[in-house]
Order: C-alpha cells, then structure tokens, then sequence
C-alpha cells in the first residue's frame, strides 16, 4: 500500500506538469474551456478539442495506457490518472473525444479486426475523427438489449433502418459505433451487431436535441436505408452485445472517474461570494470535500486493479454512483451559495452559469452509462451477493417480448 | 379545528385550476417562453373571471378575499407552471388594502382587480438576502424622496407599471410606490433566468413625492408593512410551489405508468415508484404548511414561525420533489420538447427566489429558542 | 378552513386540562410515567395504565369518540384530539390501551355481534380488559395474509393451533383478537376467521421477547389445541379479512398520532446541554420543529374528515411514514447532542433513557402496522394513482402458496 | 501509487479476521456479553497469534507493525463484534513506541504485546468534547504531579492496568500513565452502555511520579503526541465501524436472500435491494477513507485532514449503514435473540465514542477554509 505517489509516478508527474505548463493555459477562476455550459458555440468547442488532441498526440500524449502497436504509450492506468489530474488544472478542451478515445478506442483494441484497428486508431489518437454511439433507443432505456433498429444482410452489406436517440456530438462525428439488430428470432441479447458506421453515408439524418440546458450535445438519429460494408462489423454477426459490453464499462468509468470541477472549486466559490465562513456553508463544503475524498480513493483501488491487469471490483460501480451524488449535491450547494443570483441565465448569469449548468446536467450523469436505479441493482447482485433479479424475458425471442416503440 | 375548504373557496380554486388547465397548455407555454414568457391573454383571462381581483377589496370592484384564496389559486397556476405575474398583483392588492392611503388604494386597486396594472416587488438584495434590511436608501427633503440604489432581478419589472421597492427611509424600512414606467431614473435591465421568467435588474436614482411611500400620511409602521409583505410573498411563492410540487408528481406518475422497461412498466419497479411516494408526501407536507400559514396570514396572526416552516418546505421540499420527478422521467427529462423539465426549472428557480431552506431554518432557530 | 380551536373547541381544551390539573401530576423534564423505557417495571406501568384508565372512565374521559350506547361519549374525532394533545402534557400512562381501546373497541362497534359488544366494550372502557393482538406469525411478516395459524371447527367450538408473534404485552392480556386460517383451499385472503380469545384458555404459551431496548414489550405465542367458541367469531367464519382491515387502519393511525415526546423536547434538551444556541444544533432543531408542524396538520386534516364522517386521504399513510422518519431524525438528533453521554444505558443513562430508548425503538414504529415500504407502496398507488403491485398470488389457493414457516 | 495490501498486510488481515470468526461466535458473544464483556479467552488467543503484537517494536516482543496493519485486524475485529479493547492496546502501543521514554517503553511495551497489559485510554470529557483542552489538571511540586479531575465513560477502565489519561499539566497539554488498579485516588465506577461494552467513569485525585508523564525526559512536545494519540484513535475506531458497516451488510444480504414474502424473496423487491446497496457504498466510502488516513498516520505525514474525513464517515457512514441493515431485517431485527441487533449498537455506540459527524465536519471545515 502506498497512497501517494511512488518516485516514478512523481517524476512523471513533474514531466507532464512541464509539459503543459509549456502548451496549455492554465484554468481561471470564472471561464473554462471545457465548461459544461456550450450552448454557445458547441461547434467551436468541438474544433477546440480536435486541436487540443492532435498537439497532445505530437508531443506524445496521447492513448497513455493504448499498447504502442496502436500508437499508444502502453503506460499504466496510474500514468493516465497522473496526466488527467495534472491536465486537469489547465484549461484545456477534451470533452469531444470521450467517445472515441475512451470507449470506441478500447473497443476496437480488444474486439477490432487488423483492418479496423489499423484504419481508425491512429486518426482517434490524433484528433482526427469524432465518433459517436448510436446505441439507446426511444423505445429501449435501461433495457439496452431490446433495441429494436434493424439491419439486413443485402450482398457485402447490411442495410439498416431505425431511429437511435442521446447521441452525444452526432452532429459532428466522421463515425458512430452502431448496435443494430441482426436476428429477431433470437433472445434479445443474441441477436445483435455491433457496427463501424461511417457518418457520411447516405441515409443518415441527425436532428439535434435542445436539452434543460439550452445545449445541443445529444441528437436524434434516424436511419433509412443505410448500408454499411460487412468488412465494418465488428466482432461477428450477433455477437454484438458482448462487444458492446467493452464499450459500456468503458463509458461508466469514463463518467464515473470525475467532471470539469472539484470539491475545491465549491471552496473558492464561497470564500469570492464571501460566505466560507458561515456555519452552514462551511459545512457543506467540508461535506462536499468528504464526499471527493471517497471517490479519490475509490478511484486510486479501481486503477491499482487496472495497473495489476485485475478487473476492478464493484467499487467501481459505488464510484459512479457517488459521483452522480457528489455531483448533484456539490451543485446545490453552489446554487444555494449564489442565493438569488444562481437564477440568472445565459450571458446574464455569473461564474459562467457552471453551476446552474451542473445542476442541471446532474440528470445525464445519473442516467448515461447506466441509471442510477440500475447501477444499485448491480451493485446489490455483485456487492452483495443477492441474487440477481429475475429477467424472465432473458430467454425469449426479442420478436414475442412486449416491446414499445 | 377545520381544514376543509370553504364552498367559496372549492369555487375559487376550482374556477383558477380550471382556466390555468384550459389556457396554459403545453403549447400554449412553450410558445410564451420564447416570445417574452408573459401570457398577456391568459391575464387578461384571469382578470375576467375575477381571479386578478380576489384580493381587492369590494369597493374597488375587487371580492376582498385574503392570503388562503390567493394560495389556492397559486396552487392551480404552479400546477400548469403558467407564466403570468399573479403572485406579484395578489401580494401587492393585499399590501395595499391593509397599509396603503385611502388615495393609494384608489389609484391602484381598481387597476389590479381588471389586470390593467401590472406590479412587481423588488425583495431581492444583493449579496446577503435580508429583505428587511433593504440596501436601497431614500433620504426626504421638503415633500420629495430621493431614492439611490440596485435591485436585482426583479420580477416582471420590464411589463409592470408599479413597483413595490422596499427601502431605507432616513433610517427606517419603508416601501416605496413607484412607477416604473415613466418615472425620470428608473433603469432597467432585462435579464435571462433559468426558468425564462421575465425579470430586469433594477437602478434607480429617483425623486418622488412622499405621497408614494407605501401608507403615506395614516401612519403604518413601516417595518410591519414590509415583514407583512414579505411573508405574504413567501407564502405566495409556497403556494405556486406545491402546484409546481403536484403537476411534476402527476407527469411523473403519467410516465411511470405509461414507459415500459424488461417487459414491464417502469410502475412495477420499486425503485421508482418508492422515490416517487416520497414526493408525495414531501408536496403534502408542503401543502399543508403552506395553507397553514396562509391561514394564519389570513386572520392577522403571528405567523412567523408558520411562515418560516413553509418556506422551508417550499425550498427544501420542492427541490425535492422536482429533481426526483427529473430523474424518474429518463432521458425523455433532458428534452425540452417534453414538459417536465419546465417544472424542475420552476422549482428550482421559486427556491432561489424564496431564499435558501437553511436561511429559513435559521429564521425558525432564532425564533424557537427566544420562546 | 378554521385551524386554530373554535369557541366550543377551546371551551372543551380548557375543561379537559381543569380537570386534568385536578387529576394528574404534570411531566418533569426528565421522568415520564409513560417513557418508553419500561425495562425496569412494564407490570407496574401496565397496573398505573389500567389505573388511570380507571380515573378516564369514572370522570367521563374514557371512550371520547366511541358511541353513548357503548359507553362512549359520541363526540368527535377534533375533540379526541384535544383531549389527548392536553393529556400529552402531564404524567400519565396510557400505551397499554392501545390494542384495547385504539384497535378492539373500533372494530367490535364496527364488526361485533351484540353479545360481544355487551361483553368487552364497557369492560375495555373501565381498564379492566387488555388485550393483545394475534395476528402477526414468524412467516407471514409483510404479506399478513399467508398466516398459517390453523382454526378447525369442532362441535361449538374451534381449536387453534400455530404460532404468533410480536405480541404487544400478551403476558398480561386478558383478551386476544387472534386470526387464523379456517380454509386452507380458498385464495390466502379468503380463508381466513377472526376470534376473540379469551387468554386464559389452556393451551396457550407466551414467551416474552427480549428487545433490543431491554424491554419485553413483545411476545411470542405458542397455541396448541385452543378451543373458541364459535360465539366468538367476530363478523363470520372465513370473513376475517375485512374485519382485521379495521384493526389495522386503527393501528395506522394510533402510530402516525404521536409518540410521547415533541421537537420542543429536543429544544429543551439542547438547552439544558447548553447547545441550543450552536448553529447546527439549532439547525437541526428548527428542522424537527418544521416536520412536526407538518405531522400537526397533517393530523388535522385526517381528524376534520374524520369528524365530517369521510373517509381520510392518502395524507393518513403520509403521516405514518412523516412521522417514523421524524421519529428517527429527532432521535438522531438528541443523540448527537448528548455526544458521549448518550452511550450510557439503564440506570446510568441520563435524560431518563428516553433518547436512546427512541434511537431503539424507531424500527418498531418503521415496522408495527405496515412497514416504510408497504406504505411507500400503497401512497404510490392511492396517492399517485401508479396501478398495483401484481400479485400474482392473490387468486391461488393458500395451501398451493410458496410460504416458509 | 498503490491501494493493494502488501503480502504481509494480507496474512496479517486474514489471520485476525479467521480468529475473530472463529472465537467469536454468535453464541460466544452473547454469553460474554452477559457475563462483563470482555472476552479474556480471545484476548488470550490474539495474544498468542501475535495480534496483540502487531505494533509493538520488535525489541520489546513485537512485531513493529503500524496504524495500517492495526486497522486491519481492527476491521475483522468489528466485523464480528468482538467484545476485546484491542484498539486500545494498539493505538497505546503506538503512542509509547512514538514518545515513551526508554523506561517507559520497557515497563509496558512487553506487557503489551503479551497481552497481560490491558490498557485504556480516557478521551472523553464532560460537556463540549474538546480532546484537545484537558480538563483534568495536573500541577507538578517537586517530582511528583497531582492531578484531580473527572473522565466519563472511560472504555475498559475497570478492566485495564494502564490508564492513559490526558490531562492539562500546568497550562500544557500532556499524557499521564496511571496505574489505574493500584494508584491511590483512582475512584472507578462501573457504567451501564448500549452495546454492553464495560465502561466506568474515572475520578481522580492522585499523585503520581512526573516519570509517569509520557515521555517524561526525552523532551516530547505533550500537544504532538495528544494529537497522535487522539488521531490513531479515531482512525481505529473508523476501521471497527468499517468492519461493523460489512458485517452488518452480511447479515442483511443473507436475510434478504433467505426471507420469503408474498411468494418471493426479499431480494426481489427493489425497495430493500437498492437501500442495501446504498449500504455498500457507503461502507466503501468508510474503507478507503479510513485506510487512507491510516496510511497517511503510518507514513508520519499530516493526516488532519484525512483523520477528519474518516472520522466523518466512520460516525454519520456507520450509523446509516447499520440503521439501513436494522431496519431490513424488519420484526426480527428487534429480537436480541438474533445477531444484527449487535451491529446497530456498537455502530451507534462507536458514532458517540468518534464523535459527532458534524462536529467532525466542523474540525475539517477549519481545515479548508484556512489552507
């Protein structure tokens, strides 16, 4: 056990520091980058990270922990934490390649064919292509399996017709990764593929989705006669859902491993709104410092795992959950310290709007990546050792389930 | 000991739900949220049912109803989150009869009961929120008010044409009757808010005749007359709350009945339906405390204490209430295409202007260890 | 809407509190003959309870909302009330009554035949009778209607066998109300008979429970070979259910009234602790005042249908859970004010043990009369209109049912 | 960076763990609980396994362990509420093997380690709990330190041989090594607690040798080593609580699994399944901040902060845990005859020895504003 960091990690530590001390501007108090708040200009963020990506891919920053036959450094999970926190306290814009590097990158490593990994990791890692996931359904929900969107074999290809929802950045992504259902006569789980699917197909209709916060991150996608090479399935025919599983637990630590902010942000916000010394607040915020605290350590077991090559244990689905609530109620606590002027919007609203942005956005973490109610019942089967609840339409054809939409 | 509602009352609140139901449609509003967020029809509708006046007094054509009847009507607008200033004119007509000069009453009263006169109230300060201590300062000189100072984000300001403006006066608490129209240094600034309610921040470096000091010449305590107002407001804000409180609980269990996940409907899983049983006891509980103080508002009691506790709940509860409504409606929450998102903003936005649950608590601390 | 006293109203509230100073000592701060720390004595507290019970009834205090022909005095539901927010005020003991006058009585006038009527009400009334309830078995729990308590007919007689639990004071009942199951071949809640048992009846075993607070408040009940007699079926063989549904919304409503303490207990004792003025105490304090505002008109909102003949609400299953869940808090509460003092037990306890009696017995009021989650359930079905729980088994017969124990 | 156990870190967690599952059976429990609770048998055991040892210097007997290893065995410890004042003898350990004087080391050091030496450690005070202000005052004349003053609730007392009493030594804080059987003016009074442990409260009116004061001639700074002791000690209070939340949590899930209602297990119902698992976050919560802190201690870095999160989760964490597991085993959670029931007390019992969780928060709130 050694919680701190070894002389290794601190020289690297120290080296990535340097870097960014030279290339990144560090962040200020009320402006970020990478704020949550991109109602403004989301195209202009989105060429922000492009940029960012290709200066941290020629310096060689990019893909930390990918083997360095993908162009990565092959570095532990512990090295890429290290760079994160450090990056962290730049005001740089990374949010863009969530979905690329963090779970299409992963996917293609463990379950792409020579072909795919070659065409496509390379441009990830140097910010040339933005993908996007074209998984959640209207009809589908937490119930991801009975996705409903069709795809038929047709020569080299398959053609596909249905409508995706909550896809981040589809507006701008050259890629999507596709789950599309192969055979109906299947139990649900079994009869899905997972597919490469190039955005500029003909088709292809996205229709961006205003959200609460007034930003245009997640779309409507609708696909009519789609037809994607079979050269682009990845995994097999039908094995979709287990491909996609690589891809969804990447997506929970991706969420779960922490935002845009801290603990000590909410700190500073009291001591410039002059209230850190109030009681009441004070209280909050040592809460709020208590609630990081658990999910640094959390977080420093489930990459001690990682660097092991051990799968982590269920703490990693506690980290997710804590973090949505930390999250939530680190957000409410700003509110509650900007009084009155935590109504304002817009241009007109101070500190940025973060906060009012975070409150806001605390629905997406609670319900991208797995709902909260979901992530218990895990929790509960794997924690705790309960059985798991019944799913008694495991077994059945999809086409016979009591499907909706 | 009674807590039914009166037949004039079950009328009342029936005849407000039942406009507000009819005229704020989900449409209806999305449409006044992007040209202004002021349905000046549905207004104009409330005036001609009678709803504008219930608060003033018979005499200037009003049915001189109080602070319960106000509540219940609240009730029904906060359930269809409609965006019209009720709150602001309700408070205002019960302000005016009860502390306002037989002349005041004249000029304004008969306006506020057809809905010709818009008013708004300026509680909020900046930095620490004590509206009994008001930051803006008027000094009298020979018959006149010099008024200086900021208001922020006041409440339908750019559409009213009074405004109620609590201020320092020579050193003690008054409020200030000006007319925010045509008034020479009045400034105002629009400004966006969460819940795309009109609000303008608020400069003024005024003069204007003593005779527009709220209770000019019959002598009223200026300090009662702006507790008074307060409490009112808060009670008012509470009101719209538990409607806020109610019409999210009923999207909420319209969406868990109707959304089906594993074959079943989202109902069938405790995990959404316990939170969702939580909410309602918290809108209960929210309900009762709000009548409570209206009640005792009503009848000229000593309400500080009641009024604390319903404001508590109408902070605290609501944020409640309409972040689990939020979180149990999924994704279909995030989208602004869907109407429960209006009533997380709402609730959200009611709290920051009914003040923080903990300042509340803290109120309500001070006044039980006195006793 | 009236929600102070009206003239009569406080006319009666100051009759009932003169007759009160004449007849009761006034509580002290810290010893209460109705605490709920009865470890020491509980006979003594049950005789004081059968005592005062005595004083009720001879001066006309007994039996307030009951009918004039059972001995009552036909006055309202607000009147009860009053009678028993002044009596809350002075030192008397009263919890033995529960089950007799809180729960028997309403479902005898309900449900009796007039002999059975005749018999106990008057009886009950005086302090003469105390009853228990047998209802609850090892394997039944929540789902009450699978008990599996055997009644068989025998010439005039039944004869009962089985095993009850959690019998409030059944070592010294006079009387049990007693379910058990007289037709194993009819769905679980058609089978089911409602008794009056007399318990001095041979065959009965009552084994006192040792509670987590020391107290032995509960039992469990071993019935062998008890012979009833059929007069003593209340409302008919196998139409017990409806009957008991009497008993328990009585036993709802006597837990959601009120405990023996208030959040100006709390306030007092974080003035003696000289902490009332530390700002999260007083928080904490302000909070519990809040939340039992809401159980006081919550109350009075059940007591005016109450008193206009209607039925209450949904607010009713509210107030039970509002009221578990302050009961709970204020526990907390005062725990957290006594600090380490509040470790120390029985007779070295301070504060007369109540606080840390009340942290303790939290579970029995979360849990007596249907548990947090069953009433979490049916608010969202009555008060949220979310259609039921599927009950798969409710058409089955008992005897084909999956029950333990 | 690295948050896995060393290879011996595991033998040492696994060995305490086996003997406390082991010894202290469900049954052994209740019958020491009847009979003065404490388990000189397993007390005896842990002694010859070594445990008793784990931070005692090797010179004395010991194996040189620190506040990790200590927290370890303490977690297998709580996980089976084993009734032994273990934290008491290491964390006694630890203060002698960090400011005991060469003689004092010697004196008690092998006792220790052999388990002979029971030791206690009197840290809280009457009224507002500051351990840092003494209220027992100690005056020096002439080689020989009077001291007077009241400790409530001293754990183990009346068991121990060692007392470590802090006290305030002529204006300085400072540690008194009392002998707490054979002193003269050492009055020990037996007190009942909620989860049996044997407790008295101590008063003092003594005179002991200034050799008895901790560090007595090796010029220690009395406040440093307080501090040390008080924060080892809330660190290995933390690691029982983390032991008692999982233990606790065991129990829970057999009973769900086990437990059928309404023709199902109690498992299947989502509203006893997902506030089980809320227990097991927060029982995480509870494991990496204490072992955190532990860390940080062992390594001799500030750990004040650290040491305060911890104690925050191992007060308010643990009482939610155990009340949450309490509360899901429903009626036969209150028959003492059933085991769960132990965890809600010593839970709650260890909450009121840690302290407050606000009160901890308050201690980090200082933390924070100042850096």
């Amino acid at each position: 056990m050694h919680i701190g960091d070894t002389r290794e990690e601190a020289d690297y530590r120290a080296q990535a520091r340097a870097w960014l001390e030279a290339h990144a501007p560090r962040k200020c108090d009320t402006h970020r980058a990478d704020s949550v708040d991109h109602s403004r200009d989301l195209a202009g963020h989105v060429q922000a990270c492009r940029d960012w990506q290709s200066v941290l891919f020629d310096h060689g920053w990019a893909g930390i922990t990918w083997p360095e036959q993908f162009g990565g450094k092959g570095a532990s999970a512990i090295q890429a934490a290290i760079f994160n926190e450090e990056m962290a306290q730049f005001d740089v814009a990374v949010g863009t390649f969530a979905v690329s590097i963090g779970m299409v990158g992963p996917t293609l490593i463990a379950h792409g064919s020579p072909e795919q990994q070659q065409k496509h990791l390379a441009p990830i890692l140097k910010g040339e292509e933005v993908w996007c996931q074209l998984f959640s359904e209207p009809g589908s929900g937490s119930d991801l399996a009975s996705l409903g969107t069709r795809a038929v074999r047709d020569g080299d290809d398959w053609v596909v017709n249905g409508q995706k929802v909550w896809t981040s950045l589809g507006q701008y992504a050259d890629y999507a990764i596709l789950l599309a259902r192969t055979d109906g006569d299947r139990p649900k789980h079994a009869g899905i593929t997972y597919f490469i699917l190039d955005m500029k197909s003909p088709g292809i209709e996205v229709r961006p989705i205003t959200q609460i916060t007034g930003v245009q991150h997640f779309n409507e996608t609708f696909l009519t006669d789609v037809r994607i090479p079979d050269s682009n399935v990845v995994g097999g025919a039908n094995e979709g859902w287990k491909v996609a599983q690589t891809t969804l637990a990447n997506e929970r630590n991706f969420i779960g491993s922490g935002g845009s902010w801290s603990a000590t942000d909410l700190v500073d916000l009291a001591q410039r709104r002059g209230c850190a010394a109030d009681p009441h607040v004070r209280q909050r915020l040592a809460e709020a410092v208590s609630r990081q605290e658990t999910l640094k350590y959390l977080g420093f077991r489930m990459r001690t795992a990682m660097s092991q090559k051990r799968m982590p244990g269920p703490e990693i689905l506690a980290l997710k959950l804590a973090f949505a609530n930390h999250w939530r109620l680190s957000a409410e606590t700003a509110i509650g310290i900007l009084g009155a002027d935590a109504m304002l919007w817009g241009d007109d609203a101070i500190e940025d709007n973060q906060w009012g942005h975070h409150l806001l956005s605390q629905f997406a973490i609670r319900i991208g990546g797995g709902t909260d109610e979901i992530q218990h019942n895990i929790i509960a089967e794997r924690g705790l050792g309960l059985p798991r609840e019944p799913t008694p339409d495991k077994n059945l054809p999809w086409r016979s389930l009591n499907r909706v939409g | 000991m009674n807590f039914d509602l009166s037949e004039e009352q079950l009328v009342i609140r029936d005849l407000a739900l039942q406009i507000f139901t009819e005229q704020a449609t989900v449409e209806r509003v999305k449409e006044v949220e992007k040209s202004g967020g002021f349905d000046r029809d549905l207004w104009q509708q409330l005036a001609n049912s009678g709803i504008q006046a219930l608060c003033v007094p018979e005499e200037f054509g009003g049915s001189g109803f109080g602070a319960v009847e106000l509540a219940l009507a609240l009730v029904g607008q906060g359930r269809n989150v409609a965006p019209v200033p009720l709150w602001l004119s309700g408070v205002t007509a019960l302000a005016l009869t009860d502390f306002g000069s037989p002349t005041q009453q004249a000029t304004y009263l008969p306006g506020i009961a057809s809905g010709e006169t818009v008013a708004s109230i300026a509680l909020a300060e900046q930095g620490v929120n004590d509206v009994m201590r008001p930051t803006v300062v008027g000094s009298t000189s020979g018959g006149r008010v010099h008024i200086e100072g900021f208001k922020p984000a006041v409440p339908f300001a750019q559409h009213a044409s009074l405004g109620l403006v609590p201020i320092d006066l020579d050193g003690s608490a008054q409020i200030a009757l000006v007319d925010l129209r045509s008034t020479t240094g009045v400034a105002l600034t629009p400004v966006a808010t969460t819940n795309h309610e009109p609000q303008a921040h608020l400069e003024l470096d005024i003069d204007i005749p003593v005779e527009a000091i709220l209770g000019h010449g019959v002598g009223i305590d200026g300090r009662e007359a702006l507790r008074s107002l307060y409490e009112h407001s808060l009670v008012g804000l509470a009101a719209l709350q538990v409607g806020v409180a109610e019409g999210s609980l009923a999207l909420t269990a319209t969406h868990l009945s109707g959304r089906t996940q594993f074959g079943k409907p989202l109902s069938a899983f405790q995990a959404t339906t316990q939170r969702a049983a939580d909410g309602y006891i918290t809108a209960e509980a929210m309900r009762v405390t709000a009548l409570n103080a209206a009640w005792r508002l009503s009848e000229g009691f000593d309400a500080r204490r009641d009024v604390a506790v319903a404001a508590y709940w109408a902070s605290e509860g609501a944020q409640q209430v309409v972040t689990a409504a939020q979180h149990l409606h999924g994704g279909i929450g995030a989208d602004v295409e869907y109407p429960v998102h209006r009533y997380f903003l709402w609730g959200i936005q009611l709290a920051s202007v009914l003040g923080s649950a903990s300042a509340h608590l803290s109120r309500l601390g001070n006044l039980i260890a006195r006793t």
